[in-house]
């Protein structure tokens, strides 16, 4: 239990989510790490984009502060505009994005604008980013958070980047968004994930250490149980020695709250 | 020409200035330094994301409005003047035209081609439109406004004083940003012959035609990197964060970092550049 | 791959297809021979100005439409089998989509982009608009619809049997072609190994998730020109101009050039590039 | 009057068109020659812009067939795309425009695509390439071609480059037209100008050894004369000297009909 934090469970767990042969829209922090985890283990032939303008196969062997950082692109197979990465994530062609988010509601939705009145905001957040595009181009995204109930929310005041809207069945298409949506949410407690086709977040594992009771108590809403749901699979050392190798002062891993 | 020059002659107050084009790297923050030690008010900022450059714009006072994807601290998260003009006004109440990183590059482009809009699919489902009157629904896409800069601040690795600017790493919306723009400010890291440059013609970042004055301003992009030349300053944007959490800890930071620094050749022998630079 | 493997694998009957993107530099002549040796029909050939390859491709019978700014020989001026076809039927009937350089640039962005159209001022007044269904006016400004092709073809300098590749010289239409298109096929210059490509991602064309072939195919863009390596054959041009004007003169042309040629390399053996290397 | 050709002359009465300081979208044949001579002459800071995708200050030291010739890129300032070349004549930053053109009418509008019915044409003429762009988007802009009744026609049957439209007032301007217009029409015989802001062309001045009533008589319409027709002044000796310089084997103004 111990001998892991929990945002190595998370890098672990998200590093899953990339498939063989994915084109991975790379989103900043935690996710840097997950897509090197996963290109070194289980999915060889995934590739990274970065929205900042790269395209990558291997990871980058230095420790990333951004995806900018030099050491990304060293070894990039691409080094280009920024538009042109989104463009082929426009067309379709990005398996898999990241996106961090500041609050999420039951229906994968995310906020990372604005807190409270637009006009005269509790909590000004960053803004999209490139999170909007991935949310809603990118044929699948999973989101990473902490696990806390004003972050996992009933529903958040302002869509920046889209989930399953309303939660009405196919929202999505209706609205013309050509992605399929988000497929998980990765949170220091636990994994929810979706439906298919989309709909309501359901809670499919509990991390180890931590109860279905916790869980919901720190969820802002009723959260749905999937018909089984069972522990995370613990980081394996394969893993954990991947994160290490890639965040050595663990940056991103060990000082993070 | 020096930095203070330039931005004297080239940016006036009032005017719509894009930074920091290239997202994480070469963010010209010695330009912006000398924005706010010459007092520039009611600037529109134009960028992607802005790591920590336009907190910093913001903080001293010197913004009417930004048009951006996302303004904080790549690495630390939230921006904290940011947080408090948009919260509370302070030092000065902004207008925020929100965008996602994809919609401002094709505003950009709309700009470099003088057509008035882009449509796209991005943006389809998410609040933003509401709350950038730029951003128009229509139909089944978004009509994504034009936006040109009067000037756009650019650090490169290299350039001639005639404006022919090599850079390279990712270049975020360096290109369209430049063109869109009706002047380009180029601030680089070695000011170099021109027949090297012109030897790779394909290289050429701008049209010389669009550049107005360019600064030889080595470590000019710091804490940002520069690749080929400095790693990022991890560890200097988290103590501008932690420095700028309250207004009071963001102005002794600003007056040390900035105001009583006559220029950047001052400001960068506080910094262990060495300790940044790559060495291949 | 061969160039043979490649067209049969990638390109075929009914295939949208871009070629000649950089407009005189750069023409994948070597590829559009093998598409007329394997009689390739009923294509759609996409293109800026396109210097006598989509004269001969029509001429052999392959195209079913053209969309494009301008078909004929550059140097020389009309393309007479494009005439044929466009005033005779002979060989056969092509529907034209005329475009500018331009508007066939938006429309590729678009596709690129996804987006659905791009809005542009230029067009504006040009009887263009009448003629091509893709161009619409809307207001004050005409809609450039997206063009998507399925395959573009490309010659470059070099490239790495991943398609990693390095093209220089004006690039007209390539990298928006190439972002457009379902898939991308390179013949080169040189096929080089990887590092030395890698070592410069900024000058990467194309993602490689784009490129699906790399022949290597030294002279391929033969007579027209290649940075770096091959000025342009101005004879050749004139010459097949004066045999192009009756179509018996093309059949003989075709024969002696194309249809009685195996491959690249016989065809080569006939040209004294020695003539048109250039030695830098 | 035999020491040079018509084609020579063109070009010197071309270059005379660019101004120092002048962006000059510069187009195929003699264009190419005319920003040559320009730039060797009296437009010592002027540049010229192709669509191609290229920006030069001095003229190609080499022979070019075509704008993409080898030459053209060595010692160019600016190799890139053509969008981007467009980019600047789009945003009214080239000063002015040189279209080569098949026909023209009395307002200045050319046809380069289509004699008779664009269905079933007469003559398929190339179309536009960048023409129509230039005639839409610049500043100002001239045409060069052969002087007969055939190209200077009454009224062109398809409009490719627009000129003045139907010739009313401010035709451009209620179309959205940004640029300015042609302001003049260079042919083998004569040039022949416009009024400020357009409308109709008149005749201007007469190439040396040929006279208004030649030039009326292999017009196809009724062409108006300026108050003071002059007689174009022949190309200079420097003028010539640079026109041998980049056209050496007269490739374009000695062999050409």
């Amino acid at each position: 239990m111990s001998d892991f934090t929990p945002q190595e469970l998370m890098v672990a767990v998200a590093s899953r989510e990339i498939r063989d042969g994915d084109l991975v829209f790379v989103g900043m922090r935690l996710p840097i790490l997950a897509y090197a985890v996963a290109r070194n283990s289980h999915a060889p032939t995934a590739r990274g984009l970065f929205e900042v303008g790269l395209m990558r196969d291997q990871p980058a062997s230095g420790f990333l502060g951004t995806m900018g950082d030099p050491p990304n692109v060293a070894g990039a197979l691409w080094a280009t505009r920024m538009s042109n990465a989104m463009a082929l994530m426009a067309q379709g062609e990005v398996d898999l994005g990241f996106i961090g988010g500041a609050e999420v509601d039951r229906f994968g939705n995310l906020n990372t604008s604005y807190v409270g009145d637009p006009k005269k905001p509790e909590v000004k957040l960053p803004g999209s980013g490139g999170g909007a595009d991935i949310a809603i181009l990118s044929r699948r995204w999973v989101t990473l958070m902490t696990h806390e109930r004003r972050r996992l929310v009933e529903k958040v005041s302002f869509i920046t980047s889209p989930g399953y809207g309303d939660g009405t069945p196919s929202w999505r298409k209706r609205n013309g968004l050509p992605g399929g949506g988000p497929v998980a949410i990765i949170t220091t407690l636990a994994v929810l994930r979706f439906p298919d086709g989309g709909g309501e977040a359901y809670l499919d594992s509990v991390h180890p250490g931590h109860t279905v009771d916790e869980v919901r108590a720190n969820t802002g809403w009723d959260l749905r149980l999937a018909e089984h749901v069972s522990e995370t699979s613990a980081p394996s050392n394969a893993e954990l020695a991947a994160i290490k190798r890639f965040d050595p002062d663990g940056f991103w891993t060990r000082t993070q709250s | 020409m020096s930095m203070a020059n330039a931005i004297e002659r080239f940016v006036p107050d009032g005017a719509t200035v894009a930074l920091g084009t290239a997202l994480e790297p070469l963010i010209p923050f010695a330009a912006g330094h000398e924005l706010i030690r010459q007092s520039r008010r009611d600037l529109e900022l134009v960028g992607p994301i802005s790591d920590a450059l336009f907190d910093q714009l913001i903080g001293a006072g010197c913004v009417r409005q930004v048009t951006a994807a996302w303004v904080g601290n790549v690495s630390e998260g939230l921006g904290h003047c940011y947080r408090r003009a948009a919260e509370e006004g302070v030092p000065r109440s902004i207008a925020i035209h929100d965008h996602t990183n994809f919609s401002i590059a094709l505003a950009l482009w709309a700009a470099a081609w003088n057509a008035p809009y882009i449509p796209t699919r991005t943006l389809l489902g998410s609040d933003i439109l509401n709350t950038n009157p730029h951003l128009e629904r229509d139909g089944d896409v978004v009509r994504v406004h034009a936006v040109r800069p009067d000037v756009a601040i650019v650090h490169v690795q290299r350039c001639d004083e005639h404006g022919h600017a090599h850079a390279w790493g990712p270049l975020g919306i360096t290109e369209e940003a430049g063109l869109a723009a009706g002047r380009v400010i180029i601030s680089c890291e070695e000011l170099a012959e021109s027949a090297p440059l012109l030897k790779h013609p394909n290289r050429i970042l701008f049209p010389e035609t669009k550049v107005v004055a360019v600064v030889h301003a080595p470590g000019g992009a710091h804490p940002s990197p520069v690749q080929g030349y400095f790693n990022r300053d991890h560890a200097f944007f988290r103590d501008y964060a932690a420095a700028s959490r309250t207004r009071e800890g963001f102005e002794a930071w600003l007056k040390r970092w900035v105001l009583d620094v006559p220029d950047r050749s001052a400001y960068l022998a506080r910094i262990d550049t060495e300790a940044l630079r790559i060495r291949e």
